[in-house]
């Protein structure tokens, strides 16, 4: 038995995510939940259920104490966190540690290191990883910002050293205007920060949201599963995911995953993580890591055939992956669709409860969704209530079985996204897979303008 | 006491079943009867219904004690348990209770301890009044919002 | 002791059946009766609901005359095609209807023919009567069971 | 367009599934239907629907008239017959093509050869494909039977010619028992029949019902897409499938598929087709060939990743398959559970409304039904309302996936056979693939028995 007893610190559709993963592992769970959670999916499927507090997240799913406590008296000697709520806090991790429990994620040291986006970029532009073009540091004068402005090629971007919020800030799209771009910043610098240090990054005007998912076991195993495109987004929310990336071929893909497992093997990074990437003119420039199961991860099971939580849970019961990078093959193409409980124009949130709830099946199509007929949506928390994700040989034939299931999806009596994926695949550029992380905000304020 | 005819509330009754209605009243000088039967596809069962029924949900800690609790009628009177911990009813082992049913306690005054993280937590008398009822055992885990004793 | 009426109560029942109606209730100087059957529409609009809405099954042939002859309220009055096929109201192109509104026929009589595989199937009066409405066209494709005239 | 229009010509998950593969394909479906099946789910997904008769099959989907002139007021221009009611009947097949529209399946003159199981056996033999071992006629004396069963070995089944029933049938364990059985079955065979003329074949005390799934196309293409092992069969109905078989390794499945496939290009045959075979001590019997869909296609879509629907209608419109056998690989385990509507104990069928339908989703879990709730199943058709399937890697995980599958699954209001399923699983003979065709019975009877 790889562990006695797992507690899994999260709700909705993710946790009953990795109830799945442990039942067929045939490892009894913990569920905790808010009281506005006592019926959920999560806790009526879980082994054993314990109230950990109220509705508010703060004093129940992000209640540290309460959910240690929880796994103290059920007897659980490991916790999952998920995403999101407590999955990426290194005080967590430590604390779940220091109680003797095992934590199922990276170390607490990887978690602060990464979450610290500075700290995060630093390190990975030591171990190799490409971050954005630029100048090293703050730029001296004019004529180095031509010289550093010529290497990186236009347009560039011109920000304070001090800066934030998007001032000093100048876009040069050419020579001509580096000059004129080069003072406005510097004065907008000065008069916001007191410091008119600037330094120069290649503009990405129109870039790719590209992440590449990895798993690392604590012998030094490390192996990629490919790259997910998320570009699609809607206010830094990614709305729908896709494995592999349109704008990726195997060649590229093979290229920034040795780049990325060759720097989180250097690093000794153990368990999943996902390196987050802007893509564009064919390069990669890192964002972020995420040290945790993400929530698009369903699109790289259906293409590599993985079990992502349950090759979490056995790295963190301390086994070997058991293969290497060259047994990962990619199989066809996955896409997913986040259906969220919101107006699908305005996005406002529609929590209540489910009249009927009617999933799409046959072959090629999956759902994660702790939604049942009768349920009511809470208000509290997330609005994400089901994942609708899609395999099939080609992503020409994804996207049919896409439109296909979305068809045959059936939430009744709140409202939700559903309608505004069935605009986005019947969109001539999504379907030829051209776009970009501004993509879906144009593509909405032109269906808002019809 | 109020006296009433069985035969004619099980002729109600059986009507009630034959016709598939859900309630019947009938009312005269003499009083009135009312029948009820709960409609066999209201909503609710639904509800629990849609649920998958092999894994039926195990609630850990005292499921009896917390239904004997659900089934107290008063209950502003029940004290709740704040966190989720373990239930410690005396300072020390084998020390006397904080509390024992039948005394009373004024506000603030410490009714039992729960551990949290290594830490004894004092649940106090949220009001003066009467230990009525204790629903926990010590060394018992309590969830959030179970109940541990009632005071009226 | 409540005195009351089968008969009357079963008589409601009946009443609230037959109209869909969920309560009724009835009082005069002797008392009152009331009852009430859980609206069937409780299960209805799940049953409705649960259909994934936007592949709306789309009824070949008619739908709206359909519709109308649903409303139609002395369904005994209707015939039904007995088959799948095309609707034919004369023998051939451009002579005389074998029937038009208002006609009255008699048993047996060739009310219209439907084409099915080649086949040309007299539809003859199920019983005698007047044709108060016919309610499909020439040439119109009909299902099994689809209304093809009234016949009162 | 490979179909301007497909009639389908069945009811339940099969047309559920057809209307799927359809709409992924972009052609528009046709639904017909008795007035008992105006709601279900084919009929609400389907473009168009025709009512086509009353509740009785033999007036509605064994109607031909109906069907085809559904068709044909419809302006559909193909036909999918999916498995049962008209599948497998030539007339019918040749009625479609006289229309003018295209059979989904395969020539009219293979169905009828196929359709007469003794017709079948000659032709698979001069094909080259194994029968049970036996005598190629009657046996003339005790010496020429002493003489075939020396050469296929004991035990031997001594059959009546002119046979059937069982009578005349009488089994020979050993040499000492030749002389016994040979008598007596004669005997029987000239009482019950008037012809005392006997033949030999091997008795198959313990075999497996091992299963080969096949597509051809027109142009000469014929690929195998591996076994399924359908040994667990209540009354000769199956019950539950998997692949592949936990009886066969690669090499055994390639030199059938090479034999199966070698025998369908002698025999031109087209679209698809099943070989069903019993298997014994390493030989394979060649029993009758399925000229249709199977209730347990799926689990071999699972494995090979192949839409066997959709290549079908491709294979029905002309189009080539496009690969060779070197293209199809066999990825991980797949097991199907068919869930009929019926106690889980008795087999009496349970019709009735379901009041509640919920299936299990996630990693590898697929679900192919036309329930939902407040359905009512009728009680005129077949009592099949659900087929579980699920994929993983090995067999053991497909086992525990279709553990926490089945625990899922909430079909309520109706009597079903997922606890039978359940137990199924549980079995240590099941999990360690030790069974025959008779497995299911002895279950059956020692669970009666406790």
């Amino acid at each position: 038995m790889l562990f006695q007893k797992i507690l899994i610190a999260n709700r909705g559709e993710i946790a009953l995510r990795i109830q799945r993963a442990c039942r067929e592992l045939g490892i009894p769970t913990v569920a905790v939940h808010s009281t506005a959670d006592a019926t959920a999916m999560h806790v009526r499927l879980a082994d054993e259920s314990v109230c950990i507090g109220p509705p508010a997240a703060r004093d129940s799913y992000l209640n540290m104490a309460a959910i240690l406590s929880a796994a103290t008296i059920t007897g659980a000697d490991a916790v999952h966190p998920g995403y999101g709520f407590l999955s990426e806090n290194a005080s967590f991790a430590e604390m779940v540690e220091a109680h003797g429990l095992t934590f199922i994620g990276p170390s607490s040291a990887h978690i602060r290191m990464m979450g610290d986006k500075i700290a995060a970029k630093t390190a990975m532009a030591s171990l190799g990883v490409p971050l954005v073009p630029g100048s090293p540091g703050a730029v001296a004068d004019l004529d180095e910002a031509r010289a550093v402005s010529a290497r990186i090629q236009y347009p560039v971007l011109i920000k304070a050293a001090a800066g934030g919020g998007g001032r000093g800030m100048r876009v040069a799209g050419s020579e001509d205007k580096l000059e004129e771009a080069w003072s406005q910043a510097r004065t907008e610098a000065r008069a916001a920060f007191g410091n008119d240090a600037v330094y120069i990054e290649k503009y990405l005007d129109r870039p790719r949201h590209i992440e590449m998912q990895v798993l690392a076991d604590s012998h030094g195993g490390v192996v990629h599963f490919g790259e997910r495109d998320c570009s699609l987004q809607r206010r830094h929310q990614k709305v729908l995911e896709e494995a592999g990336s349109p704008a990726l071929d195997a060649a590229a893909r093979d290229a920034l995953g040795e780049t990325v497992t060759a720097a989180l093997m250097k690093l000794g990074y153990r368990n999943a993580g996902t390196l987050e990437f802007l893509y564009q003119d064919g390069q990669f420039a890192f964002i972020e890591m995420n040290t945790r199961l993400q929530v698009e991860h369903p699109v790289t099971e259906m293409v590599c055939g993985v079990d992502l939580v349950r090759e979490q849970i056995r790295i963190a019961a301390g086994q070997r992956l058991g293969y290497t990078q060259a047994d990962v093959s990619f199989v066809g193409h996955a896409i997913e669709c986040r259906i969220n409980a919101e107006d699908p124009v305005t996005f406002v949130p529609d929590p209540g409860r489910v009249t009927a709830f009617h999933a799409p099946g046959g072959l090629g199509v999956r759902v994660d969704s702790a939604l049942y007929a009768g349920y009511v949506v809470p208000p509290y928390y997330d609005s994400l209530i089901a994942k609708l994700i899609v395999h099939a040989p080609t992503r020409a034939e994804a996207i049919a079985r896409m439109r296909r299931s979305l068809a045959e999806f059936a939430v009744l009596g709140i409202k939700t996204t559903l309608p505004l994926h069935q605009r986005i695949i019947e969109d001539p550029s999504f379907q030829a897979g051209d776009y970009t992380i501004h993509w879906l905000e144009h593509f909405m304020a032109a269906q808002a303008a019809e | 006491m109020i006296a009433f005819d069985p035969e004619t509330v099980r002729a109600l009754a059986n009507i009630l079943v034959e016709t598939g209605l859900t309630e019947i009243e009938v009312e005269n000088k003499e009083g009135s009867i009312r029948v009820v039967r709960a409609p066999p596809t209201v909503m609710a069962p639904t509800v629990v219904a849609s649920m998958p029924v092999i894994a039926a949900p195990v609630a850990v800690a005292h499921p009896a004690t917390a239904a004997q609790a659900a089934a107290e009628p008063p209950s502003e009177n029940v004290v709740n348990s704040p966190m989720v911990g373990i239930v410690y009813l005396s300072a020390e082992p084998g020390s006397a209770p904080f509390v024992t049913v039948g005394q009373s306690v004024v506000v603030g005054q410490t009714l039992l301890l729960i551990e949290a993280m290594k830490t004894f937590n004092q649940i106090k008398a949220p009001r003066a009044g009467t230990v009525t009822r204790i629903l926990i055992a010590a060394g018992a885990p309590v969830e959030y919002g179970e109940p541990l004793l009632i005071l009226e």
